[in-house]
């Protein structure tokens, strides 16, 4: 097997470059690579593109490069709960690109497998489709959507092993295995990473082939953003 | 008397249907959860990636791994399953989902729903929300009848950026039961105690009054 | 949880007619519904438009329809291996239309996942992306595909629960996941049916909200093509 | 001497890389599995659904449900994974393949590969040809030079139906190793004891020679 182990998150990092383009998985909190993220913020780049369901909220997650603002542009479906992000949009520090969420999904996955474009209902006569080719099939409203390009996609896996498969846990899978592959460089941060063979091939949600840098994330901190419990 | 929000989760659990799959947005419509009726079995979705949705954990169960779109900690039941966002909007656009409810800033008597921006002001994000409302077969909108500042949520059109086009069938608010037909708003049920003429005051699209409409039955 | 267990095969095909287009998984004879094709054989069924990456060998799967003279048109990427199926296309019985196998497994996907068209580079400039609009992305050809449209699929899966989520083994999986809700019905057969809450809701392969109907398979003889052993 | 298939394999497995992802079509290119060259890692994907793919089963522990895409009994190798149809053409089409190695009934000059179809007399179908040529970065044709009525099939211009245009970088045959360049075929290397004469007899479309073409090494 090919092996895709680094050994720290500098290394796996290598190359990152200001005006790059970034894919972010995680929902809300939710399965975000907190590893890269911190490391992200460490470094000495700025004006990125982020594509990531969410930015984070004030002091963590990307909301922590939007604090710095490394961030020129973000490509995301929901910003709510972000009071600097709301701050740096509507004073136009920061480009903000508002996509529906299963569309920006889809350009991910649209991306990984090769896809250039694809239909999708969503957005159909709202201000997501100006400027977009629409059609109809079978009756129905549509717009073309192209696949996202980017230059590192930054995921977060539960366990993992050598050869870059992994395996995400509960709604943590979210948009990481769609990133992966979906950009030039795809990094790997993973809770558990085993030698090869020590996951079962069956139950891989992403083949290691996907993968090109897998590493241990040495802190997890996992913020949950709404504790709900049940009423007694 | 006008429904609190309980009472219109309460209102549109009874539009629930045996071996319906939902999705239930933020807000009002999570609370639908609480009341489904005995005997019929419905499965939550929620489009972050989990179907069987459960309750709130009880305290120290929760897991970060495991929240709802609204962010909040959740449980799943036996037979719930995960998965990645494009397999969860494939159910949507692929109408495998039956029934999504979902909050509005407004909905026009065509049946448009603006609930994602408010230029120059407020810019939350569309989520999920344009792809459940250009997908689903069945939507069902569930908000108050006017907004803070008593202004109708119903209206000939809508002025914000919409979210999507012809797509509400039903709206369930504080007041009123209220399909969209051809011609605007029919009104079909009224909360217990409220007039029809409180109705009609708090919308301002155009309102259809066939026959006598009852009250809403819990 | 929903329940879509039925008891018996013919239970689970109720509703199929006459000219009705059907999906069915597998890869050669790997991972095929043999239960439901094996009653399929039985019924007074014909002109059947079928839907499958192979048409099985002369005396198996798919070629039992076949011989039955059963399928008016097959949809496939290859059909090597079957006299009978050879014959049935060269004297114009059968209607045949070939389709690279990434198409069509796309085709399966985008039905699944209400994605109306997308495109692919396979077939460009071949007689497959005749009569089919083409498009250039960032200088390269590409083909539109549209999503099929089928009144049932059939598949097989390794495990499932009562609920309809469906556990594939091995390249059994191949085409069987993308099929699940990509017709009007879904039924699934498994070798091992499960009460509710017995898979890990983790390594679901597909959601019980794209089966319509789930059964046991009375039967498996999962024969080989190709016994193919090291040598020593 | 004309190389036999193994020979074919043999001389092709020279062309793995350290770190490459390959799939390997029916026939010789099953071959060049057994060939890697020492001190080499390589991933062989299997386009119905399994990276890792490993060696033919011991009798006795061969598997129904584990096959290659020639429906011949296979083994996984430790880090494999199985994936559905979906996913494995999206790994093609994705690039994330990087070397194909498929026969071909006819190459032409222009690097265009028939191998699917002979019109009214034979119709196998593509499988994933089509996609695998329109994809992957580098693509080897694996053949004998000559079909068994001793033509030609390096043509100028294919005359059966396309699987791909253009796409072939490549052709290793049982005479020589030859790249597809502007003008034509460039012969680049000749098999053992294997003249020039011999392959450009052989050769239908337009040969290119330049310089001294040294013989295979393996």
């Amino acid at each position: 097997m090919i092996n895709k182990k680094v050994n720290s998150v500098s290394q796996a990092l290598e190359g990152v470059q200001d005006g790059m383009t970034f894919m972010l998985g995680g929902f809300g909190l939710c399965g975000i690579p907190e590893n890269a993220i911190e490391k992200l913020v460490s470094l000495d780049i700025s004006e990125l593109i982020c594509i990531s369901n969410n930015a984070g909220i004030d002091d963590f997650g990307l909301g922590k490069l939007l604090q710095n603002k490394q961030i020129k542009k973000m490509i995301a479906s929901y910003v709510g709960e972000n009071a600097e992000f709301e701050r740096q949009m509507l004073s136009g520090e920061l480009e903000v690109e508002l996509t529906p969420q299963g569309t920006l999904a889809e350009k991910c996955r649209a991306a990984q497998t090769g896809i250039p474009a694809f239909f999708t209902p969503a957005g159909y006569g709202t201000e997501v489709a100006e400027g977009k080719e629409t059609r109809v099939f079978n009756g129905k409203n549509y717009v073309m959507e192209e696949a996202y390009q980017a230059d590192f996609a930054f995921v977060k896996a539960w366990k993992g092993d050598e050869a870059g498969n992994l395996i995400f846990k509960g709604t943590a899978r979210n948009f990481n295995p769609l990133m992966c592959g979906a950009a030039t460089i795809t990094v790997a941060e993973v809770e558990e990473l085993l030698p090869i063979g020590g996951l079962d091939p069956n139950q891989i949600h992403i083949p290691g082939i996907l993968v090109d840098r897998i590493f241990r994330g040495n802190l997890y901190e996992k913020r949950i953003e709404q504790l709900t419990l049940k009423k007694i | 008397m006008a429904l609190d929000k309980n009472g219109i989760a309460k209102r549109i659990a009874k539009e629930l249907q045996d071996g319906c799959y939902v999705n239930l947005g933020i807000g009002i419509p999570t609370l639908v959860a609480n009341y489904v009726p005995q005997g019929i079995k419905v499965e939550f979705q929620s489009e972050n990636g989990i179907l069987g949705m459960g309750p709130f954990p009880e305290k120290g169960e929760e897991d970060a791994d495991l929240i709802n779109a609204g962010k909040q900690t959740i449980t799943s039941l036996p037979g719930a399953s995960f998965f990645d966002s494009a397999m969860s909007f494939g159910m949507i656009r692929g109408r495998h989902v039956d029934l999504t409810v979902l909050g509005a800033m407004e909905v026009s008597e065509k049946g448009d729903i603006a609930n994602w921006k408010i230029p120059g002001k407020l810019v939350k994000g569309m989520g999920g929300a344009m792809d459940l409302v250009a997908s689903a077969e069945n939507i069902i909108v569930a908000m108050m009848h006017t907004n803070r500042s008593g202004v109708s949520k119903l209206l000939d059109k809508c002025s914000l950026p919409l979210t999507g086009l012809g797509c509400v069938k039903r709206i369930i608010t504080d007041l009123a039961v209220i399909d969209i037909i051809k011609d605007g708003f029919l009104l079909v049920e009224r909360a217990p105690n409220v007039s029809i003429e409180e109705i009609q005051n708090a919308t301002k699209g155009k309102l259809i009054i066939q026959n006598k409409v009852p009250e809403m039955e819990f």
